[in-house]
């Protein structure tokens, strides 16, 4: 096992895949002069020149040209600069890249991944920060996944490359440089499985991304309060792996459902509802969303610190559904 | 590809069989067989007919919501298309797509499409797929001219002409935009004048007569497998019927349609020209509807006897069959 | 009272608000000619010939317009074609409409109104079928309303004409020719309400859209089983009723909530999520959610049948959170 | 607008007025007080001003994510939009939108835009909405050379043109897009010739040119005034500085920015043109430049002492207040 940085974990991802089938191929702005802006497609162009596309600002004709190469039996990674872009985008997303195996009753396979950096980073406001799991969540034909460690990072990225269907991989913009173990060899991850990243027997705290970590302080900082709390990386929102999750719910009896994004109608919520409808007879307090409150991301920092959920957010939620 | 008579023939049959397959699946709508929208092509086979009579086998088409033609002329089987009308589960997409989804990846025609310009960036992607590779495929991409306002149509040629890519950019200028006319909401005439912004050639061709549309297409086919890059074609062309089925076709005249059919009808067009040249004799040419007609019925036939598809189809070609051991989103539902 | 159809309640408002107002306008495609698919728009090119635009197909730029006509302080009514288009405009609508009051620190009002028919019609297949409610109630900046009956399409419609902010008004195709009680004079209904439209006390089926006439249906039938069945019309679904929903599963003790789209991570998960964080202790059974199966639209109409939710999966669902 | 000493001197104040504001701002932020990113005009003063200068009060502008100059150009007050850098309550926008959504709705400048070529067609939108009042305002559009690639640009214009409404197109070529220089991407040297696709007139012209672009931009603005539509001006220029601040500039050589700084400066190149015409004594100019040096340090002093928007702020703003009475969503979590 090596330490690694998250940007450096799906760097390694994207070289040893490159490597391992000629098919895939690199596309998106500023992707060969700086390795895009947190330098994750950096030494693609040096190592595999053929294979790497800067393209003008055009983010639907990008990701047109990523539907037709995969449907022509190429394997795309799209990186789009930031998440909030691909609102440019979205009909070859949810309607062609999506659907085409479905409306063509499973001729096409559309094997292209899409990466979206996403979440706050430096002070950039409501156009450079937002999130959106939930939205490619709703839509039949995608995947979603979303790392939060540079072993994972590098284990999904890698799946979801070799992933006959199109996978929406979300990366939280401020933990590419967070660093992690990374395991040697070809380590790949199925995707649509959950991770329990620590147990325990008093509640569960099911959180996306980086509220992993925020989760995973907030159970030691909660064993003060004498409870032990379950953390559930959710990691593959859709699939979801909703098995994983409810047994641990099941078990505990207490869930608390933590993403970064406005929890309204995010990702918390269907996860909470699943919870709610598969757990019911062992649910012994109501199951409760951590997450920003329904606002665009403001810039001052002064704001934006009420704005993304921290910590105590997370103890304070634990506490009270343990009422 | 030079005219041969064999080749005018087979482009000739193609054209029927666009037309009497469309005429016939206009009539099962009518007896309530087909269903959803049905955007006939007839009037404009000599276009997809003209341009794909230079392609191979494993060159790429894209279409649009308008793309029985393109189908045909990419050589897709009418049987199976008319049983995907027929929603039926031997059709083209096994009854998932219906008219506006029609694909055979078999032969390369990468589907129809129900957006509007959605064909053009894919085309270009297809385009690129060829060049990775190292092939000589070509991609073409057929679409309206409505498609031309939208900004796939910029930004996806922005992109083929950039990367010098072998595509070919088919516009089918047929004058209407559903029910407006097209200079009602454009201001250029001619979109082959829109080559300019990509400095790629642009050439506008009349597209109700195959000689030429196959000549000028067979010339972008050309420059696009030997690496000059992406033209932009516009056929300037007319559609007989209405924008799909039920179209009141109030934003036309009647005089216009017929005056339409009578002297630009690119089928008696071609005709009279394969006559001339003492191609096609007045009985191969009966041959060639009888035929034609033998196999718009037995399409008919067979999507009629074809069984629908059984419901546990609706659940699956959402995601590759290897991924669907793991618990599905939406399993819980309903 | 008048009996009208749903779209003949739409063009009402419409026609009134504009006399009402001259700085409304409309624009679409084949908004003149036609009136649109559905003639919603129908009559207004006679009657105001400057205020409606009949466009190229172009939904990023007729978007884009509405919200700079909007911040220059006219009232745009947007119409898109088909729901499914509105993918061609997410920029616009997510970046530009919603967030230009927050970005401008209030400076900014996009007072327009985005018209979006959707759901399954004719058969049209996955490009022109879909709903995707819960895409714009994750935005924040955006006001979602779907009403379900040509009095509410009226009185809601005038009431987002009026509104300073955007609202994403759906259609549903499928009830564009049903017909219902429409109040006389000025009628307006405010954004933000829910409506119990039937009272019950066994048990509460929250609905949305086409879905509200059928729990009704499901209500009768039910009824036969013993069963007293409350039915709110969700109506606005954000900003979401929450108090009127919760404190009717708070009285009924259990929850059905219906949609027709999607259900993995819909409108009605955030129902679901709602309602069992906020009634948990009067819940006597689980949260459970009817809608779609999380696939595209089918073409064939012996899949659709097997796609839309019809009356037996409600009752089928009240009988289950009984149990 | 004819040229009088009295507009020169404003314009060239003005362009001061950009210079040091931004200068400031970049100081400021290497202080840390100043946060998120900075796109710096400096360099392309003489567009804004250019353009800006034949503009009225009640003429609409619309920006990029480069836009302090517009914003100071169309009047905007260093000091609140140093307090807007600073986040602090008393910005612009309150703190909530920083550099790149700057706006004045008080001057109808519509704010600058995080999303290359977002303004495009909302700024057709507000030439519709005068237009529909029967209003003679103008609106102008600035971006960059990087969102003519983008669909908004064709889309935008295209109905811009079509309803031949007032409003005029400026894009700012400064030959790069973020890192990337512009020919690597483009097949267009000049953005003006992509004109035609709209039927409009198409003009470049030195951005670097104070005087060369208040011409054209006068030209356009009194055409779209009057009634003549569009104007798609494209203005060749330069920026000093990197993309955004921490930019390593890899992909420009030092050298070409010298010469661009040394030969090409747009203050320096007005300021001859002035001393020439004997329109501004050196006392004058001294006496701006030190003008100007005081605001900007009052703006710093009032950005400085201002208070930070308070935790309430979060949640206001995000509908208007009339209607916040009821429950919002949002309101459960956390
Ligand atoms: C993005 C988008 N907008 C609108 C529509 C609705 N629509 C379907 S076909 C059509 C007209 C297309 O005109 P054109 O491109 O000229 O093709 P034609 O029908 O004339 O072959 C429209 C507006 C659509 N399918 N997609
Ligand atoms: C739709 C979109 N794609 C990408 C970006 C990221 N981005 C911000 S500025 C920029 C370069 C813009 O170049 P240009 O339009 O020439 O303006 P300049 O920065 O040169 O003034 C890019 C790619 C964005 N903000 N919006
Ligand atoms: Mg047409
Ligand atoms: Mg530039």
């Amino acid at each position: 096992m090596r330490t690694l940085t998250f940007s450096e974990a799906l760097r390694e991802a994207l070289h040893e895949e490159m490597e391992r089938d000629e098919t895939i191929f690199v596309i998106g702005e500023d992707v060969i002069t700086h390795g895009g802006p947190y330098k994750v497609t950096d030494g693609i162009a040096e190592r595999f020149p053929e294979r790497i596309f800067e393209t003008p600002i055009a983010e639907a004709g990008i990701m047109g040209v990523g539907v037709g190469a995969a449907m022509a039996g190429m394997n795309p990674v799209v990186e789009i600069m930031y998440m909030d872009f691909v609102t440019c985008a979205m009909d070859e997303v949810v309607n062609q890249a999506a659907k085409m195996r479905y409306m063509t009753g499973g001729q096409a396979s559309v094997p292209m991944v899409i990466r979206l950096p996403c979440g706050v980073g430096r002070l950039l406001a409501a156009q450079h920060s937002q999130i959106m799991e939930s939205w490619f969540m709703h839509v039949p034909g995608l995947q979603v996944v979303v790392p939060s460690t540079p072993g994972d990072a590098k284990g999904l990225l890698k799946t979801a490359i070799r992933s006959p269907d199109p996978v929406l991989f979300f990366e939280y913009k401020r933990i590419y440089t967070s660093t992690g173990e990374v395991p040697d060899g070809d380590h790949t991850i199925p995707l649509g499985q959950a991770k329990i990243c620590r147990e325990g027997e008093d509640a569960t705290v099911v959180a996306i991304g980086p509220m992993v970590q925020k989760s995973l302080e907030a159970a030691v900082l909660l064993e003060d309060d004498g409870y032990d709390v379950e953390v559930v990386d959710a990691r593959s929102l859709s699939p979801l792996d909703t098995e994983t999750i409810c047994e641990s719910v099941s078990r505990t009896g207490h869930a608390v459902v933590c993403g970064e994004d406005s929890s309204f109608a995010g990702a918390a919520s269907e996860i909470a509802a699943v919870i709610g409808e598969n757990c019911f007879r062992d649910l012994k307090g109501p199951v409760v969303r951590v997450g920003s409150p329904h606002v665009p991301m403001p810039f001052s920092s002064e704001l934006v610190k009420h704005v993304v959920p921290e910590v105590p957010d997370i103890t304070e939620a634990v506490s009270r559904v343990m009422m | 590809m030079a005219l041969s008579p064999e080749l005018c023939k087979k482009m000739y049959t193609d054209m029927w069989r666009i037309r009497l397959f469309e005429e016939e699946a206009n009539r099962q709508t009518s007896l309530g067989s087909v269903v959803g929208a049905l955007h006939m092509y007839c009037g404009e086979e000599a276009v997809a007919v003209g341009v794909c009579s230079n392609l191979r086998d494993d060159d790429y088409v894209l279409g649009t919501h308008r793309s029985h033609g393109h189908c045909l002329a990419k050589g897709a089987e009418s049987h199976r298309m008319m049983a995907e009308l027929f929603g039926k589960a031997t059709g083209t997409c096994g009854g998932k797509g219906g008219s506006m989804h029609i694909a055979d990846f078999s032969l390369n025609m990468l589907g129809a499409n129900g957006i509007v310009g959605a064909g053009i960036a894919p085309a270009t992607g297809a385009a690129l797929a060829s060049k990775l590779r190292g092939t000589d495929q070509v991609s073409v991409c057929f679409f309206g001219d409505g498609a031309a306002a939208r900004g796939t149509f910029h930004e996806g040629i922005g992109l083929g002409a950039l990367w010098k890519l072998p595509v070919v950019y088919v516009c089918e200028n047929n004058q209407y935009q559903q029910w407006v006319p097209r200079m009602n909401v454009a201001v250029l005439d001619s979109v082959a004048d829109m080559a300019g912004s990509y400095a790629i050639p642009g050439v506008s061709v009349d597209g109700q007569n195959l000689v030429e549309v196959h000549e000028v297409a067979g010339e972008a086919v050309e420059r696009a497998r030997k690496g000059g890059g992406p033209t932009l074609i516009e056929a300037r062309t007319y559609r007989f019927y209405g924008h799909s089925l039920g179209d009141e076709e109030q934003y036309r005249s009647s005089e216009e349609v017929d005056e339409m059919r009578t002297n630009h009808d690119p089928i008696q067009t071609f005709l009279l020209t394969m006559m001339e040249q003492d191609w096609l004799t007045e009985e191969e040419d009966m041959e060639i509807q009888n035929q034609v007609k033998d196999e718009i019925a037995e399409a008919v036939k067979f999507a009629e006897e074809s069984p629908y598809p059984t419901p546990d189809n609706v659940t699956t070609d959402v995601l590759a069959p290897e991924q669907s051991d793991k618990s599905r989103p939406g399993e819980v539902a309903r």
